[in-house]
């Protein structure tokens, strides 16, 4: 009975620098809200109302809290068994594209062509990631700047396969947007809460997020990718098969991440348009860092995340604040986030220690 | 009937506080969007509230414009087709809840069937296609180029205007062009400027460049040549600019702002073109040009005005169906 | 006076990690110009004990006279300047430097100033090493080097850097017994020339043959100062673990049966260099076959061969149990039985980062496999740690503690305790018992003969001769990739089996002389 | 088709490589000495970005483009010393810090061209003062090089001066002997007296002073103006240069011009008409090809029997 509510020793430590870190961004938001000229009270206030203040704005909090949770977790598979895949963004436009492509130029009944689009994006962002997989395994070029490149590329050569494959060249109904056209009905997901755009999207990720969560601690493949994370050779001389499971991760964080980029499309987007995210990516590293790649508190900094993005919005649009000023905020959160408060501590507790028994 | 109705009621009631709101995808600080926005700030001058939301990321269009509506602004104006395209995927929504609310598709050219959308456009084609002929006229070289940042459609209507200009200014100019790949770096752009007047014997080079454009200025003012501004009147940043191909889309802002408040009806397209008595370039570059090519200029621009020159005789792609 | 005998003392010097006490309250004296070991179990703190020493640990209390008077070092280099030098357990090398680099890191010579002097640094090294005797390639890639010669690395490093005191963390673990006379002979030349040798060991022998002094450690305290005259190889190892420990391995009554391994010519390349040649051998069920050599003349590669870590030419042949296996992956031979204890513990046989239980279920979910093929048994993961944690006396705070924070000896016990628990049918071992204290040795040795008895194969490859002679049925010899036949058990003598070592069958005399 | 192989190795794109070269040189060769040192850092871009902000910010005060480099190198070392405290005393995780500081340059310098110029996006005027090109006389007699060396700002000469400087110091040096040693094995460099913590806050301020001056170079090299995410992407092309050229100053300088020189190119192929969106991924797609030369050239000499020792933990397949 006792041990059910011990919390673990990593759950604590994983609060105690959220805690901190809260409590530092709070301080310092003030600061950074007052000195220009706004009230920080009704920053925040307006913050809180924009991420929770009614059904739209938790279905907008929601909203973007999937692709956070999504990101984060193709990061945190990668991270978790060592292989260093930046190139979530690229995979998420291949499975962009893939998806709007498939949306709008097939007929296919409304439940399957869903799961058709949703499908294919993970395959696409999966096959995006087997190239950086496969020069690593083939030419051993350092995935971690290769995958930074293809993200440059990705960008790159959606917007001409888009213009020049899908468009032909030519915006012919006037429109300069360079996007495909409108998804199907049948190929976007229901909405969720009337008035926002938040899909059924969220419960996929929140899907998938348990799956993986459940895959690492109750698998053997889930041990086994971890000792390979954590000691490749150790893994390689007992019998792991190292190089198909980096292969495996490779291409499961490829996959989620084109699933994100499919779900973006089918839920929220309707078609797929040049440049339409930016650093979506790098905020799934990001949270997957925060959140020491554990599943569970990825939703959770997830929906921080979510949330201040919600509340940002509505506080710019109601303050004269610039949504920057939370984005400065943010950052202060993953910098404060990404202390090692326990060392820290200790440190300083040896230090006072020593400090004690020399004075 | 329905849409006199709405008309109606706007014109209504006259001690209502107006308020308008842009949505840009684009940052201020931008010349284009700096003149959109000069716009907003007159209407601000006739007692309109007004309100500038800078979009980063295409997740956040709906939900602006969705908040906005419910937030009491009757008129909404986006700008960048992607801002505009959530706009119209969302106009039956918000026609449905907010029927007051107007929203202003700006800079686009989309055909749609939506009551409460209006596309403003201010083509840039016209523009660009005098500011060819202007240069085709100055041009000793009798070679002018062109720069702009990314090859996409909206840009090539800049280029494709101006070449159409040269032509028809004098069709043995030949118009060089290319691009930046990036519309925030000026120094790209003013490397793509250099490159261009080294390889080929330009000496006037026209931008069309977003924030690289400056780069560009700065390129053909070191190199000695002259330089077309875009947008803007861009004569302040340096002497080179002796021409600037203006898009007065704060004209055509306030107007349109104007006529919603005065319960005009909205057409479902406008385009703020030299027939509409828009304006294509600023007065104070006249000086900058001969006597001669002046009366030519005007000449021209009555001539379009008129129906007299077919501005997108070879460009048929780029005609305007309204 | 007798004050200035002792060049360096210790007095009550204390250092804990958390809870755990790694010394307490030690006092140590060593005498100028003597050599002085320092012996005790796994874990009993004499590296600790060492670092603090040499300041790269800070201890908690106590205090360090050098020469008679007291000092506090500001960081390893301040000791180094008052000429203490410490050859560390893992040698301190930078791979990819060269050796000339290596040694003078941290004590260069200068050309103006500011330019590194590479040549006046040679001809200093050169002169030392001429001085004591040492051969070393000043030019190679330091990670290129065999182990004894790293070794050697580190001690003109150390001399280069000036010291009086040399500390040598178990010098001896890593070299053959040719090694081990080299290095020992270096270390009296040492003393005859005035130096003062302070030398960590589990090995009784080597005490004894060189040491002046021994300070015996047990769980963080001295529990013994003695000369290695007035005591006896059972009452010092009785010291180190309580209790009288002799090492005589007892070899027990096994049916031999049918063969578990045979090679038939396996030949190994890498990177263009031969390693193994055309291998011919057989393990059969019950036997240990021991495989002495050098460090460097291809073990690594046989035992990579064996289990499936290193690639085999073409021709090659290796029947596991009578089923060819040569084509076959680490898993599915570690389905059909093949255990692997790797020389490596700490980079191989473990993970680090993970918890006890992790690294010590390694393994099971392939070999006996857990009973469901998919998910993972907890429960049963647990039972078979704490089996292993108990019947190893695996000294941890429990099966969820990181292994970062086990001692070195724990792990080695921890990754041997859990191949022999899996292994029924062939185990490939190298260096069972490196780094590992007298006790723990025994109890290994023990494990090893019962599971050999209870059928097991074993392909027990070590560069401790004195281990191969004891549990080996046959032994062979390893010499540049080829094997020699040793004899079966007690069949040779130490000193003909070191000769094979280091020469090779009389064919490679031969091929050496025509060349 | 003819063309396009003459623009390849024409002065103009040589030249115009030069330029572009010169911030991405002198930030990579900064970049070696964290690298050498073992310290994982992504921020180019962070201290690049913010740099470029306050070089113009200087220059507009003080009218003068080495007062604004100056400066520049100032705030980004301050940027730089909260990096270091983030992640050496704090422990924090390098990448993590990295990205989150590449974020929050965008921020901050957009908020400052508020807060300060009260403009949004840009600030140009003509009290920005850039740096002047110089004229080598005896150049000027040598036709192709003239164009290609001749009359560049004083930064792009000072780049490869660096370039080579940086080459000499980790080389033949006690100071870059050591700071690789800490690098490749940490404990071990200790050991040898090296006080750890000092090399590796010197190599990050090495680095910030020259991610510093890279970024002062960009608005100060003619354009004198600043615009938002000015550096756009600069920095991780620095990285990449800096992890082709594995730290060492020479390689790092010649992968760094090559990355420009893909972008000279790129200005120049533009104009005939090739879609511009696959012309921009030339720079990264090099990158990838350096790397997969490079790596079958260390395959090579793999095979000559020496072995590379990994020093950020990652998987090696
Ligand atoms: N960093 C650490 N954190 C926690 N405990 C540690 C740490 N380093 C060592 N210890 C503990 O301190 C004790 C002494 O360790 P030390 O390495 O000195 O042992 P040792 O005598 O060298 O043993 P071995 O022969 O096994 O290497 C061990 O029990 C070990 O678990
Ligand atoms: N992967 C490798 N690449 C290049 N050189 C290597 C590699 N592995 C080992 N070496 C070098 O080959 C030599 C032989 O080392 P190795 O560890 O293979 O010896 P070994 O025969 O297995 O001996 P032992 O097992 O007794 O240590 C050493 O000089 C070592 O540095
Ligand atoms: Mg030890
Ligand atoms: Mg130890």
């Amino acid at each position: 009975m006792k041990k059910k509510w011990k919390i673990n020793e990593e759950a604590e430590s994983n609060l105690i620098r959220y805690a901190a870190a809260l409590l530092a961004v709070l301080l310092i938001g003030t600061v950074l809200i007052a000195v220009q000229g706004e009230n920080p009270g009704t920053a925040f206030a307006e913050i809180l109302k924009g991420a929770f203040g009614s059904k739209i704005n938790i279905g907008n909090t929601l909203r973007h809290t999937m692709p956070c949770i999504l990101t984060a977790i193709a990061a945190a598979v990668a991270f978790k068994s060592g292989v260093n895949n930046l190139g979530l963004e690229g995979q998420i436009y291949f499975g962009a594209l893939t998806a709007a492509v498939l949306g709008y130029a097939f007929k296919l009944p409304p439940g399957v062509h869903v799961i058709v689009c949703l499908l294919a994006s993970g395959a696409a962002g999966m096959l995006y990631a087997l190239l950086p997989a496969m020069l690593k395994l083939i030419f051993r070029v350092d995935e971690l700047i290769s995958t930074l490149m293809f993200n440059f590329i990705a960008v790159l050569l959606t917007e001409y396969i888009t213009m020049w494959w899908i468009m032909g060249g030519r915006g012919s109904d006037g429109s300069n947007a360079i996007s495909t056209p409108p998804m199907a009905a049948s190929a976007r997901l229901p909405g969720l809460i009337q008035g926002s755009s938040a899909s059924l999207g969220i419960v996929f990720a929140l899907l998938v997020a348990v799956l993986v969560y459940l895959f690492y601690r109750y698998t053997v493949k889930g041990y086994e990718l971890k000792q390979v994370g954590e000691n490749i050779r150790f893994a390689r001389a007992y019998g792991i098969p190292v190089a198909r499971t980096f292969l495996g991760i490779f291409l499961m964080s490829g996959f989620i991440s084109g699933l994100c980029g499919g779900i973006e499309m089918s839920g929220s987007y309707g078609s797929f348009t040049a440049k339409f995210i930016t650093n979506m990516g790098w905020d799934g590293i990001l949270i997957a860092y925060i959140a020491r790649q554990n599943p569970i508190a990825i939703v959770v900094v997830s929906f921080l995340w979510g949330a201040l993005r919600a509340g940002s919005l509505q506080m710019e649009r109601m303050t004269s604040l610039n949504k920057l000023t939370v984005n400065i905020i943010q950052m202060l959160f993953v910098l404060f986030a990404a202390i090692d408060y326990k060392a820290l501590f200790d440190h300083m507790r040896g230090k006072y220690m020593r400090s004690r028994e020399a004075g | 009937g329905k849409k006199e109705e709405s008309a109606a009621d706007r014109g209504g009631s006259p001690g209502e506080t107006y308020k308008a709101c842009f949505i840009t995808d684009g940052n201020l600080g931008n010349d284009f969007v700096d003149l959109i926005w000069k716009g907003f700030q007159n209407l601000e001058q006739e007692g309109w509230e007004i309100k500038c939301i800078e979009a980063t990321d295409n997740s956040e269009f709906a939900d602006d414009i969705r908040s906005m509506a419910s937030e009491g602004y009757q008129v909404i104006m986006t700008w960048e087709d992607n801002v505009s395209q959530a706009a119209l995927n969302l106009a039956d929504e918000i026609y449905k809840n907010y029927p007051n609310t107007h929203m202003f598709l700006l800079d686009t050219y989309v055909d749609h069937d939506k009551p409460n959308c209006t596309s403003v456009s201010v083509d840039p084609f016209e523009s660009s296609f005098v500011a060819g002929f202007v240069a085709s006229k100055m041009t000793q070289t009798k070679t002018i180029g062109w720069i702009g940042h990314t090859d996409v459609l909206k840009i090539r209507r800049f280029r494709d205007g101006y070449i159409a200009g040269a032509a028809y200014g004098d069709p043995e100019v030949e118009v060089v062009y290319s691009f930046t790949g990036d519309y925030l770096d000026p120094t790209k752009g003013q490397e793509a400027g250099s490159a261009m007047i080294a390889n080929y014997p330009v000496d006037i080079i026209y931008q069309s460049c977003y924030l690289a454009g400056p780069g560009v200025i700065k390129a053909c003012s070191e190199g000695g040549i002259k330089c077309i501004g875009v947008d803007d009147w861009q004569g302040d940043l340096d002497p080179c600019v002796f021409w600037s191909a203006i898009k007065p889309m704060d004209v055509a802002v306030t107007q349109v702002a104007l006529d919603y408040k005065e319960g005009k009806e909205l057409p479902k397209q406008m385009d703020f073109n030299i027939a509409a008595g828009g304006a294509v370039y600023d007065e104070r570059d006249l000086q900058n040009i001969p006597e001669e090519l002046q009366k030519e200029v005007k000449q021209l621009v009555e001539d379009i005005s008129t129906g007299k020159v077919d501005v997108y005789k070879n460009f048929e792609e780029y005609r305007l169906e309204y | 006076m007798a004050e200035t005998d002792y060049v360096l003392e210790l007095k009550n010097i204390r250092k804990t990690f958390g809870t755990l006490v790694a010394n307490d309250n030690i006092n140590l004296r060593v005498r100028r110009g003597s050599v002085h070991a320092v012996i005790g179990e796994n874990g009993a703190g004499k590296s600790t004990l060492m670092n603090i020493i040499t300041d790269l640990y800070e201890p908690d209390g106590g205090e360090i006279l050098l020469n008679g008077k007291r000092i506090r070092f500001k960081d390893p280099m301040d000791a180094t300047r008052h000429g203490i030098g410490m050859v560390y357990q893992e040698f301190m090398v930078f791979g990819d430097l060269s050796v000339l680099d290596n040694i003078m890191m941290g004590f260069e010579e200068k050309k103006w100033g500011i330019f590194l002097n590479r040549t006046k640094a040679r001809m200093r090294i050169e002169e030392i090493c001429r001085d004591y005797h040492f051969n070393i390639p000043l030019d190679a890639r330091a990670d290129t080097l065999p182990v004894a010669v790293l070794q050697q690395v580190e001690i003109v490093k150390v001399l280069y850097r000036g010291a009086d005191i040399l500390i040598l963390d178990e010098p001896t673990s890593v070299l053959t017994p040719q090694g081990i006379q080299g290095l020992f002979e270096a270390i009296r030349f040492l003393k005859a020339i005035g130096k003062t040798i302070l030398m960590i060991t589990h090995k009784l022998r080597e005490v004894f043959e060189v040491a002046d002094e021994i300070t015996v450690l047990k769980n963080g305290k001295v529990t013994g100062n003695v000369l290695p005259d007035e005591v006896t190889e059972e009452q010092l190892a009785n010291l180190m673990v309580g209790r009288e420990v002799i090492l005589q391995a007892h070899k027990l009554n096994s049916r031999i049966k049918s063969p578990v391994l045979q090679l038939q010519n396996v030949s190994v390349k890498e990177n263009g260099v031969q390693r193994l040649k055309n291998l011919n051998l057989e393990v059969r069920s019950g036997e240990i076959v021991g495989i002495a050599g050098i460090a460097g003349s291809g073990q690594q590669q046989l035992a990579g061969a064996v289990v499936g870590l290193t690639r085999v030419e073409k021709e090659s042949r290796i029947r596991i149990a009578g089923i060819e296996a040569q084509e076959k992956s680490v898993r599915e031979r570690k389905k059909m039985g093949v255990g692997y204890i790797p020389q490596d513990r700490m980079k191989e046989g473990v993970n680090k980062a993970g918890s006890v239980w992790e690294s010590a279920v390694m393994g099971y979910q392939t070999v006996r496999g857990f009973p469901r093929k998919y998910l993972l048994d907890r429960k049963l993961a647990e039972d078979f740690t704490n089996q292993i944690i108990r019947e190893y006396s695996v000294k941890t705070k429990g099966i969820h503690e990181k292994v970062i924070n086990l001692s070195g000896g724990n792990i080695q016990k921890l990754v041997v305790g859990r191949e022999i628990t899996l292994c029924d049918k062939l185990l490939v071992i190298e260096d069972p018992t490196r780094g590992i204290d007298v006790g723990a040795i025994e109890f290994i040795w023990e494990k090893i003969l019962r599971i050999a008895a209870a059928g097991a194969g074993i392909l027990l490859i070590s560069h401790e001769l004195n281990e191969v002679m004891q549990l080996s049925d046959r032994i062979f010899v390893m010499y540049n990739g080829t094997l020699e036949y040793g004899g079966v058990h007690g069949e040779l003598k130490e000193e003909e089996i070191g000769l094979l070592m280091t020469r090779g069958g009389d064919a490679d005399e031969k091929e050496m002389e025509n060349q | 088709m003819q063309e396009i192989l003459l623009a390849v190795i024409s002065p103009v794109v040589f030249a115009g490589a030069v330029r572009i070269a010169a911030p991405l040189i002198i930030g990579s060769v900064g970049g070696c000495f964290t690298e050498k040192s073992g310290t994982f850092v992504l921020a180019y871009e962070c201290f690049m970005l913010i740099a470029a902000f306050f070089a113009t910010w200087g220059s507009y005060v003080s009218g003068s483009a080495v007062v604004g480099s100056l400066i520049a190198v100032a705030v980004s070392i301050l940027v730089g010393i909260l990096f270091g405290i983030l992640v050496f005393r704090f422990q924090a995780n390098g990448m993590i810090v990295s990205i989150a500081l590449i974020y929050g340059a965008w921020a901050v310098t957009t908020l400052l061209l508020v807060t300060i110029f009260q403009v949004r996006g840009s600030f140009i005027s003509p009290d920005i003062i850039s740096y002047q090109t110089v004229s080598i006389p005896f150049l000027n007699r040598v036709p192709v090089l003239n164009e290609v060396l001749n009359n560049k700002i004083g930064p792009v000469y000072l780049a490869f001066i660096l370039a080579g400087a940086a080459y000499v110091v980790m080389y033949k040096t006690p100071f870059g002997l050591r700071l690789r040693g800490v690098g490749m094995n940490a404990t071990a460099a200790q050991t040898a007296g090296t006080n750890i913590r000092r090399y590796k806050w010197t190599a990050l301020i090495i680095m910030c002073a020259c991610c510093g001056l890279a970024g002062s170079v960009i608005p100060l090299s003619g354009v004198s103006m600043f615009t938002e995410n000015m550096t756009s992407g600069r920095g991780f092309l620095c990285l990449a240069a800096v992890l082709v050229g594995g730290g060492n100053p020479i390689k790092t300088s010649i992968v760094a011009f090559l990355f420009a020189y893909t972008d000279a190119l790129y200005l120049t192929l533009t104009s005939f008409g090739l879609p511009t969106q696959l012309l921009s991924c030339i720079p990264y797609g090099a990158v990838i090809l350096v790397l997969i030369v490079s790596k079958l050239r260390g395959r090579r000499t793999a095979a000559l029997g020496t072995r590379r020792s990994g020093r950020r933990k990652k998987l090696t397949v």
